[in-house]
């Protein structure tokens, strides 16, 4: 038992208490909430583990947009800021899909890794990260640029019903077959 | 440092997220716990990178070939994650928004999927 | 030729530019006549009938055309290494990744049948060109429909590659389907969608057993895996379980049988004749050259079960036919009687059986067209099927009643028309086999014989004879120009192939040598 | 770590990215309906067409032994194929888009984007490429199928949010499969992906049939196909003929790279058997159009799995059978669109009642294709596609699963000729015989007219669906 075991043991003890009280609680925003706590936890993980610049995206984008954005979408949605009693199905198999998941894994993980001592690796720092991703990862940073363009235009056509719409809005279908024949761009099958 | 422990929280966080997706009935709070499940998988990501290196070394006793060991690209793989999931979340967002202006709603179990409920 | 083939450059002579026209002239007709106006239905209908006359024509010439002379006298060499050897033969690669070649052929075992889809589409047409059946889609579809059949029968007659013949199989079955179910009876739908469910469950397990065969020996071609080939016995035998099954959905054999009837039963006149005259021939065909062709050994393991089957089919049928009060059911089941005969013949796995079996082929396909042209006539005049209300025909339509006795006569087999040579032979050929499993096939199939001579003279009192009803009493007696048309080349060659059986096994003898591995 | 980067042998993806930059810029500028899909569709064909110049290639953004780029045949072949069904999907939008069913600008630019997406699939040589890609051709799909301006507004914003939950969660799934192979293996290039050895191996194994799993939620196979249908009629019809060609498409290449180099047979023989037979039992009993076609599709992703069991001696059967089927599913859904009023849904089955004898051309289309899905002549793409598979696991003897195939196929022909016959069926009877029952039908269905674009569409995609009939060696031997 080193240090880096003790401090991982209590954030994981973090992250996934808050991770649980996440998936089990009856208010929206404490969810959103605890979510936070538990995303804090595991940036400072990362940082136990020495991949720094990882642990600072985690903060700035997770903790700092998706959160956000989460939290924006239960006041849109106009979420009771007390108790909810319809935020969850009957339980079912759920508890024993989840459980079985989670075991399945940590069984899986512990025979493969035992109780084996690792050396802590050189810092994941910006500057190593950097090299990382551009030296070898380029094109799917490219790409990502795509991504998020097409994901910023979707949100914003989505939550904009007014983006280029047109006055008529033709429900008739009798228009809609005027309009075609206005147009004359039809041809007769 | 004993890379287990990690990987062993990893895996409770993943087994919280999937049980999240199963349980819960408001798409927002299904969104949450698909963001535990990705954060399980970028730390089960980071700390690959810790295992991978020094097993690069030959640091621990079991000697296993791993030829064309990427190690370093762990964090990197989980930026692209962390951005994944950001754009994913935005246009969730949007959708959930859409979806509540139509039904005022955002219990999921009304999302139809029987074909008898769409045909009425 | 068979110097070209092994090369495997392939040259363009008259003969394979021949082949090749027997098969796009059809489907040139069909596409033609697709495209006809609405308005201009009958005039589609004659072209329809003219393209189908060229493609008769065609299929007549490999007989003249072809090197036959070189074929007749190649097969002396040495087994197994002298191959089959066909009359005209056009081979070009299509799709290597599937190890398919475009690779057809005519030799004596396909020739006859060839002609016979010639003559019968020809006659279909034709006979569509007056009468189109009514209530359902335009004559000019049925027309392209009947070429589009001729094509996919042809081509599983002339293919001498196996998957290309399995391609050809396939393509009969949605036209098929269309023609019952756009111009039968009542219950067309169901009886269609049955017949198609059947069959293509029989092509599958073709499908299957085709590929087995093309991976395990590594190629397709017939002329290659015809007799003696490298296929382990137990390949053999799974390849012939699964081909058997096939064919005898197709034939059909007992008990794959129960789509017939209500195909027969529902489809309108051309449907039923081109159903039994070609067919289900494309069975009994694709049993002898490919079942028994590429899996002797699978064949002679089989040969047994197969012989006991058609001797249930005789048995059944023609009990079935004893009981039957629809007059095209029961011709139908007569079908299943006759291909029990067939199957019969190529179960003993002699040359006289399968002679038999190829006799027995032409000679159904002609007499049992006739009868269902004959039969179609008079539903459709009378405008009912039903033996009760049809009797005393004699009184009222002579020649009608006349030439149906005929066709029933031919069919059940009596000496000196079609029907008799192949059933006679097929007993005969199961009475030299020898043993007391053949012996008793044997007989039982004659007993099935006398049984088929019992339910047909049975059908002739009730329709020609007895008392005339009244349906029949409002019957129009008089044959128009198209019905002759139609009819007297079927009755002048069930009266030829009666007296000169060697009409269709001319040439037979060595290529079914060669089949059955070069054991007479 | 610097490179020279090959350009030339990234002319595809600049032309799809391109092609989304220049909608939105059309539509910025010219703001006209016209200019902005004939700008968007000119780059998709301008993409289809580099790519197949460019064709195999020296690969680029390399490490040791590996790259990220990898231009080959198959990868041109289906990066074309996936610009082409893009210009085909626009074109079938057209009429609604006309009617202001979605903005032109925005509708353009998300499509453009989810090409770049199948662009970069067909040719990613990493699991991270792999899956942004994936990620950048479904991401723009949440959006299109939930933006409809008129017609079952609510069961659109319903099928986009189903999508979405059911997407994302399979986006998890697979990276977890994707991270527990790293951590197993420390491999991400697809080259370098190779077998774990000693304690790992478990680990691996679990990471690799979690990444098959989380691909075959693209692919909706059973039993993670929940999603398809009800996503697929919820859709713009368009749209849901978009996600049953690309998107699956995309699915199969992602799935191919993963098993043809890691052993993940008997997890994608399970998915494959279970696909098939589900997928043609439930589609038996199906009465709306669009959700027939979904379940069949399904149903053909399983014969495409089947052939992926085999690992790499399957992998050209399966994607020569998935470009076949695409073809064919691509064309029965231009015929849906034909036949419905733009904008509107696929409806029931009783609405096709008879369209064939008042549109026989619009008829024998689709009648080719569902032949051609069932694997029957006249649809001889579709026989050449069965055929191959069913060789192929014959070869690699597999003959049991060749029989699953095979006898699935029989269980598809009872729904397709279903569907076939209904569109020769003559109009019921109303009541009593008062009226003659076809002049009633004419009188209750008029001919729609065909927009042009549509129309073109339809003639091209059948051409396609004919060649690829009579000349399947083409695509033999490009996918090889």
């Amino acid at each position: 038992m080193t240090i880096a075991d003790v401090l991982m043991i209590a954030l994981g003890a973090v992250a996934v208490g808050a991770g649980a009280l996440v998936v089990t609680s009856t208010h929206l925003v404490r969810s959103g909430l605890y979510l936070v706590v538990s995303l804090g936890a595991i940036a400072g993980l990362y940082l136990v583990l020495g991949a720094e610049l990882v642990a600072w995206v985690q903060v700035l984008v997770y903790v700092g947009a998706v959160v956000v954005l989460l939290l924006f979408a239960v006041m849109l949605t106009r979420a009771p800021i007390g108790p909810s009693t319809d935020l969850d199905r009957p339980i079912g198999p759920s508890a024993l899909i989840g459980a079985g998941v989670g075991l399945g894994l940590a069984a899986l993980f512990a025979d493969a890794f035992r109780w084996i001592e690792y050396p802590r690796g050189a810092p994941g720092t910006a500057e190593r990260v950097g090299a990382e991703i551009f030296g070898t990862w380029v094109l799917p940073f490219e790409v990502l640029s795509i991504l998020l363009l097409s994901a910023l235009v979707g949100a914003i056509v989505l939550s904009r019903p007014d983006v280029g719409r047109r006055e008529v809005k033709p429900d008739d279908p009798r228009e809609t077959t005027d309009r075609a024949k206005e147009e004359d761009e039809e041809v007769p099958a | 440092m004993h890379v287990t422990i990690p990987y062993v929280i990893a895996a409770a966080l993943f087994g919280l997220g999937v049980y999240g997706v199963a349980r819960r009935r408001n798409a927002i709070l299904v969104l949450m716990a698909v963001e535990l499940m990705l954060n399980a998988v970028n730390l089960i990501l980071v700390t690959a990178d810790v295992s991978l290196r020094s097993a690069l070394r030959g640091v621990p006793g079991e000697a296993w070939a791993t030829p064309n060991s990427q190690a370093g690209s762990g964090g990197a793989f989980a930026l692209f994650v962390i951005v994944l999931a950001a754009a994913e979340v935005g246009v969730g967002l949007a959708i959930v928004l859409q979806f509540y202006r139509v039904r005022r709603a955002v219990a999921i179990d009304e999302v139809p999927l029987d074909e008898e409920r769409v045909s009425e | 030729m068979y110097r070209d083939h092994l090369t495997g450059q392939p040259t363009w002579t008259a003969a394979s530019v021949l082949l090749v026209a027997l098969l796009v002239v059809p489907a040139l007709g069909a596409a033609v006549v697709a495209v006809f106006p609405a308005r201009r239905d009958r005039q589609a209908r004659i072209v329809a009938t003219g393209f189908a006359a060229v493609t008769f024509v065609l299929s007549l010439v490999p007989f003249f055309a072809g090197e036959r002379a070189g074929g007749w006298f190649a097969y002396g060499g040495p087994r197994p290494t002298v191959p089959l050897m066909p009359w005209v033969n056009v081979d070009l690669p299509w799709v290597p990744a599937l190890g398919l070649r475009f690779h057809l052929g005519v030799d004596g075992i396909s020739y006859p049948l060839v002609v016979l889809t010639g003559l019968l589409t020809l006659l279909c047409c034709a006979y569509t060109v007056r009468k189109v059946p009514k209530g359902g889609g335009p004559g000019r579809t049925l027309s392209a429909l009947l070429l589009i059949l001729e094509v996919g029968v042809l081509g599983t007659f002339l293919s001498l590659d196996l998957i290309l013949f399995f391609v050809f199989f396939e393509v009969v079955l949605l036209p098929m389907y269309a023609v019952i179910a756009g111009w039968g009876g009542s219950e067309r739908r169901a009886a269609a969608r049955k017949f198609v469910l059947y069959t293509l469950f029989g092509s599958v397990l073709l499908l299957l057993g085709v590929v087995l065969v093309v991976t395990k020996a590594g190629t397709g071609d017939l002329i290659t895996l015809t007799g003696a080939s490298g296929l382990t016995r137990t390949t053999q035998c799974v390849v012939f379980a699964l081909l058997a099954v096939a064919f005898a959905v197709k034939a059909p054999l007992w008990p794959l049988h129960t789509w017939l009837p209500d195909a027969h039963t529902e489809a309108p006149t051309v449907g039923s004749v081109i159903l039994a005259g070609v067919l289900l021939k494309m069975g009994t065909y694709g049993l002898i050259r490919v079942g028994v062709g590429v899996a002797p050994l699978g064949a002679e393991w089989a040969a047994p079960a197969l012989g006991i089957l058609a001797a249930i089919a005789i048995l059944a049928g023609s009990l079935i036919c004893l009981r039957q009060r629809d007059l095209k059911r029961l011709i139908a089941y007569s079908s299943v009687g006759h291909m029990g005969f067939v199957l019969l013949g190529i179960a003993t796995l002699t040359v006289t059986g399968l002679q038999a079996a190829l006799l027995g082929n032409v000679a159904h396909g002609l007499i049992t067209g006739l009868l269902f042209f004959l039969a179609g006539t008079i539903k459709d005049r009378a405008g009912t099927g039903s033996l009760d209300q049809l009797s005393g025909l004699r009184e009222t339509a002579p020649r009608l009643a006349g030439l149906f006795g005929f066709a029933a006569i031919a069919s059940l087999g009596l000496p000196g028309l079609a029907g008799f040579w192949g059933e006679a032979f097929a007993v005969v050929a199961a009475v030299r086999r020898g043993g007391p499993l053949w012996l008793t096939l044997a007989i039982l199939a004659a007993v099935g014989g006398a049984l088929t001579a019992a339910y047909f003279l049975r059908l002739l009192r009730r329709l020609t004879h007895g008392p005339t009803t009244p349906t029949v009493h409002s019957l129009r007696p008089s044959i128009a120009a198209v019905e002759w048309f139609a009819w007297t080349p079927l009755i002048l060659l069930t009266l030829a192939v009666g007296v000169i059986p060697a009409l269709v096994l001319a040439g037979t003898a060595l290529p079914l040598t060669t089949l059955l591995g070069g054991h007479p | 770590m610097s490179q020279p980067v090959n350009h030339f042998a990234l002319l595809p993806l600049y032309a799809a990215a391109g092609t989304a930059i220049l909608a939105f810029l059309a539509d910025l500028f010219v703001a006209r309906r016209a200019a902005t899909v004939a700008a968007t569709a000119l780059g998709g064909l301008a993409t289809a067409i580099l790519a197949l110049v460019v064709g195999p290639e020296a690969g680029t953004f390399c490490t040791t032994g590996a790259c990220s780029w990898v231009p080959t045949w198959p990868a041109a072949v289906t990066a074309a194929l996936f610009a082409a069904l893009t210009v085909g999907v626009l074109a079938l939008s057209v009429p609604a888009l006309r009617l202001g069913a979605a903005p032109v600008g925005e509708f353009c630019f998300l499509l453009a984007c989810s090409m770049t997406g199948g662009v970069v699939i067909a040719y990613a040589g990493d699991l991270i490429t792999l899956i942004v890609g994936l990620e950048t051709l479904t991401l723009p799909l949440y959006v299109l199928v939930g933006l409809r301006r008129f017609g079952p507004v609510e069961r659109a914003a319903s099928a986009s949010l189903t999508f979405f939950l059911i997407s994302i969660v399979s986006t998890a799934v697979t990276l977890l499969g994707a991270a527990l192979n790293y951590a197993a293996t420390g491999s991400i290039h697809l080259a370098l992906l190779h077998a774990a050895s000693g304690p790992f191996a478990r680990l691996a194994g679990v990471g690799v049939a979690l990444l098959v799993i989380g691909l075959a939620f693209k692919v909706a196979a059973v039993p993670l196909h929940a999603w398809a249908p009800a996503t697929y009629d919820g859709a713009p019809i368009p749209i849901a003929a978009y996600l049953s060609t690309a998107s699956k498409l995309g699915g199969i290449l992602a799935l191919a790279a993963v098993v043809s180099r890691l052993d993940a047979r008997a997890v994608t023989a399970v998915l494959a058997v279970l696909t098939m037979t589900i997928g043609n039992l439930v589609a038996l009993r199906q009465s709306r159009m669009i959700r027939l076609l979904a379940w069949s599709s399904i149903a053909q992703a399983g014969y495409i799995l089947a052939a992926l069991a085999l690992g790499a001696p399957g992998v050209t059967a399966a994607l020569s059978y998935a470009v076949f089927f695409v073809v064919l599913e691509f064309v029965a859904f231009t015929v849906v669109v034909a036949l419905r009023r733009p904008g509107a849904d696929g409806g029931s089955l009783l609405d096709y009642r008879g369209a064939a004898r008042r549109n026989p051309w619009l008829g024998a289309a689709l009648v080719l294709s569902l032949a051609g899905l069932a694997g029957l002549p006249p649809g001889l793409a579709g026989l050449f596609a069965k055929l191959s598979v069913v060789n192929t696991l014959v070869q690699q003897n597999w003959s049991w699963l060749a029989a699953v195939v095979v006898l699935n196929a029989v269980i598809a022909l009872a729904y397709y000729v279903r569907v076939a016959a209904s569109l020769y069926s003559l109009p019921p009877r109303v009541g009593r015989s008062v009226a003659d029952p076809v002049l009633l039908d004419a009188a209750l269905h008029p001919r729609l007219p065909i927009a042009r674009p549509v129309a073109a569409t339809l003639a091209a995609s059948v051409a396609v669906a004919v060649v690829l009939g009579f000349a399947p060696q083409l695509l033999f031997n490009a996918l090889t």
